[in-house]
């Protein structure tokens, strides 16, 4: 058996101390328990600071091994980021969560491809050249898929990042025969790898294959990404995110650096489990999502479905609302995207402490796709300081409905879908949804009867009896309701 | 370190990712996702080290452009995570 | 392999470990006893070692018996681990 | 800084090849898969042949890198020890599950002190050696300890063997100044190990403290058990199990072996986290279960609790039982200590088929540490056919007892006293329990008034109004129920 790629990679990181070694690992595990900490509110702030301090370890560890003649310049590129890094932080605000992230995310793919390029230029600085100063076979695959997945990530990242906010329409953009096109780019950005791999004068030379590797993966993040809906863009952030985690982790192969392999695995796994949590939120196969066109009809921002049948349905106002709800013994609240894009959720926490305080039991309930990304609507309630342990998960509340006097949804509408059970024909058919017909009384707030959810669809419990449909904004619904329950 | 010992550390290390993200409540999806974002950044030490050793001066300016661009994502992300967390709280609290 | 390797490893693996056995189901805790007894005896590595390449006979005899102790452990732990595994069933099968 | 032991171990497993050690990490990844698929008993089965594979690959790695010269003797030791092995996890009845696994454990320390002596006559195989020809410093401390582990492992579980297989009395033996001797001997282990580490014509020789370390450590092995009560062996087993991992792990440091090295984690966690739970699950200390001492005047087996108030209990007989369970509606069966002693399970079950086919729902209710080993009441139902979907957790049943009709307690009793809940000044206080007083009837089945649990402590559940003993033994009892149901 022939093993010469494992002896390739003896050199792997050959010039760092062990004692860097041995930091780099200290940071590894430090960004295992930052992830760690996350397993609960109480415990994720000391997780947050565990992973600062293995950043600051990796930081550290690589300047002191390392020439420190440009140290100024270095400290003053830290400076800035950092400086941009923390307004960014402060000023946006918790309903943009997603497109910070996607926005976030393509900053790091652009920052793989500096460092591939980096490294390219000058890979003795990196130790990957072998004894004929030429980059070894090993690290030119890594710095080809490096560079590749890091311009993928960039571009694919930027729309997703444009989609998310906005500032592009959310619905798919579907060339002709992009498949086609989408298959042989691939092709041809992986060729274009093995060609440098193999390359004679390759190594530090042949920048047109290096560069056209970068063009071109710019060019197919970019396709990859447009044919997909706006509201399924959460699944390509984490996707993005699994793929630059691996980048890292090939990267950390190169230098030979547990952090960034421990890091790179972390990520790896969490975009790619964070993906799998959706999908099957969404009863939907990831493959499905990524081949793109779903949510044609209806963008994230509603649009009307057209030619449905007109139905008779129940409309109140918020007196009536605010009466019934004072009466009820306990209410459960489905918060979902609309009450995100109207900012309800401090109006909506004022509406619960009034309730509780006439003694009615309020929990809320959030569906694992509820708004737009995983997370969304808990991260809004709590900056609305509704305290963690009144908010529960799908399955832990789904059964409480049938004890419950008022269902109130606020901004959701595919994750309370009943077709989701019944209608095999329906888009979202196998999704699991709360069952809201079970509550006694349901109030349904959205804007108009119009306007539809993410996937689309008519939903029955708009005309179930017990349903009184609220038509207005959400924010200015719920003030509405607070008012009439003084 | 030779391949192997590195092969072991990643496959390691993806066992517990797989475990440690499985672990994390999905009350909290939106920081880790955030966090992650943050620590993806590590590829800051590749910057670095293009930056600090700069053999060529395309490499070095490459390498600072590469600081800046890593480092605002690790200050936000960090200061994002951080700020979002600092928003949960228990009832009575 | 260096010892930063190793130490790596071992500190990832403590991690699995952790993960691995708090999501064993208590129903197979007994299971998990006998199991872990079996893997345990890997050391039959060491003591085929000194069996096998036997530069003094009383390690050589040492050896072989270890690899007794040690087989006695890893067949007779997998196999009644296997047993009262054959018994846990759902309902209605 | 001075990383000299760092240096000193690059020379760790230098002369294994590649693919060798490859294939050592491929055998700890199944290893890994074995325990992982014990997380549920439907993955159960292939996850105990991932742990065979595992093995597999280990041995016939180790054995193909080398000398073949010995391999017709190594294969009859292997055979010998196969057989022995097979034949004993076949005879052996399940009820004896504790003592096995206490004997198995035994062997596995006897194995780890045996290959400790052969790396020191025979340091060169184990590739430990230096230029001179001495056994590395890192490596005398990791054969040190290796063979002081290996050796209190295996004095230790064969006192736990003994104790809990009833041929030595469960009752703690406490010699007087025992806590100076065992500090004393501990003391002289690790001088000596450190004497051994320095020693200048160390390495090979100095047989005498290498023998003396282990004679030492068989010494203190023994004298740390004898004073630990019988049903405290399981806490001890765990924690010499894990013990016994971390010496797995230090030998794999040793010969910088992947599979030593990961194998040695997992049990050394195992191990760890079960004997946390059944401390947690008793609400008792990991040291004092060590101190030893407790049940000093009740052992396993029974035996009288002495000057107890006599009081009024009311007492039934099995058609009594039969009656009442005929008609009840939900019946919540707690099996403890008692139902492993008299073998009742089969004839458990088959009450609990009677019942079902007469429309009575039944469930099996399972505390953390009723029986003598975690998980052992699950084992000896599986044995009896009992589905595992029937059977529950504490923290999953107790809150079904106020909606049952009858808790039938089968020779459990700690785990039933609700002195656990009330008593300060009781040895179980604190230790959670099933809230049985809730249940509209208690039926209770031991062998006499006399007898306790294991805590030696009288149970207010005797005397409550709704409850009714069943005074007999167990399988007895359970057969005469089953003939009165027909
Ligand atoms: N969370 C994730 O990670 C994720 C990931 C991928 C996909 N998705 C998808 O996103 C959808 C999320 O479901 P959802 O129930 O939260 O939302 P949804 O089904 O998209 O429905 C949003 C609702 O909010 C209303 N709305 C919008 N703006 C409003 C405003 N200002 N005031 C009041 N109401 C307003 C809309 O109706 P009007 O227009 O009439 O007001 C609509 O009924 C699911 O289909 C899910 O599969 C989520
Ligand atoms: N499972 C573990 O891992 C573990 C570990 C460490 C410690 N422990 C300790 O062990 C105890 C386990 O509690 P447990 O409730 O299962 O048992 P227990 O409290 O020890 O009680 C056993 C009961 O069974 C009865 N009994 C014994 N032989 C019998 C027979 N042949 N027929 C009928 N009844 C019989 C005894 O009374 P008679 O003598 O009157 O029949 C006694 O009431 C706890 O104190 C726990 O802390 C368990």
């Amino acid at each position: 058996m022939s093993f010469s790629i494992l002896a390739a990679g003896a050199a792997h990181g050959g010039g760092t101390p062990a004692w860097a070694m041995l930091a780099y690992l200290v940071s590894g595990v430090f960004f295992i328990l930052a992830l760690r900490g996350l397993s609960s509110p109480a415990t994720s702030q000391a997780g947050n600071r565990n992973g600062m301090i293995g950043m600051g370890i990796a930081l550290i560890t690589t300047l002191v091994t390392h020439d420190l003649a440009n140290i100024f310049e270095i400290a003053a590129a830290l400076a800035i980021g950092g400086v941009i890094g923390v307004v960014i932080a402060r000023r946006i605000a918790m309903t943009a969560m997603p497109e910070l992230v996607a926005g976030f995310h393509s900053l790091v793919g652009l920052a793989a491809v500096v460092v591939g390029f980096g490294a390219w230029l000058d890979p003795q600085s990196f130790g990957i050249v072998d004894g004929a100063g030429q980059i070894l076979a090993v690290s030119r695959i890594e710095l080809g898929l490096g560079i590749a997945i890091g311009a993928i990530t960039f571009s694919g990242s930027v729309i997703a990042f444009l989609k998310l906010s906005g500032r592009m329409s959310g619905s798919p953009i579907m060339l002709p025969g992009r498949h086609v096109i989408n298959l042989g780019t691939l092709a041809a950005i992986l060729g274009l790898i093995a060609l440098y791999t193999i390359s004679p004068q390759g190594g530090a030379g042949e920048g047109w294959m290096v560069i056209a590797i970068a063009i071109l993966a710019f060019i197919i993040g970019f396709l990859l990404i447009i044919p997909i809906g706006g509201a399924d863009m959460p699944v390509v952030v984490s996707m993005l995110n699994s793929y630059s985690g691996w980048a890292a982790a090939a990267m950390g192969f190169t230098l030979g650096n547990s952090a960034m392999i421990i890091t790179g695995a972390l990520v790896g796994s969490s975009g790619a489990i964070l993906s799998y949590i959706m999908c099957r939120a969404m009863n939907r196969s990831f493959i499905s999502v990524i081949a793109g066109g779903f949510g044609a009809d209806a963008g994230a921002g509603g649009g009307g479905g057209g030619a449905r049948e007109q139905r008779p349905y129940k409309q109140g106002s918020a007196e009536d609302a605010a009466y019934m709800l004072e009466q009820a013994e306990k209410v459960i609240i489905i918060p979902g995207y609309g009450m995100a894009v109207a900012q309800a959720q401090h109006a909506l926490r004022e509406m619960g402490d009034k309730l509780k305080e006439k003694g009615v039991e309020v929990k809320y309930a959030i569906h694992p796709v509820a708004g737009r990304m995983p997370g969304h609507m808990n991260v809004l309630l709590a900056e609305a300081s509704v305290p963690y342990d009144e908010v529960f998960e799908l399955e832990d509340i789904n059964s409480e409905f049938a004890q419950c006097d008022v269902a109130f949804i606020i901004g959701a509408n595919d994750v309370v879908n009943p077709a989701a059970k019944t209608d095999k024909s329906s888009p979202i058919y196998g999704m699991p949804v709360f069952d809201v017909d079970k509550a006694k009384q349901v109030f349904f707030i959205k804007r108009s009867m119009g306007g539809v959810g993410y996937a689309g669809v008519d939903n029955d419990v708009f005309y179930m009896n017990q349903t009184v449909m609220l038509l207005a904004d959400a924010k200015k619904m719920v003030e509405e309701i607070v008012k009439s329950l003084d | 370190m030779d391949f192997i010992s590195i092969l072991s550390i990643f496959v390691l290390a993806c066992f517990v990712g797989y475990y440690v993200v499985w672990s994390v409540t999905p009350a909290l999806h939106t920081p880790l996702m955030a966090v992650t974002n943050a620590i993806s950044s590590v590829i800051i030490v590749g910057a670095l080290i293009a930056a600090a050793e700069a053999n060529s001066p395309i490499a070095k300016y490459l390498g600072l452009f590469g600081v800046v661009l890593a480092s605002i994502n690790i200050f936000g992300g960090f200061a994002v995570t951080q700020r979002m967390l600092a928003m949960y709280k228990k009832k009575g609290k």
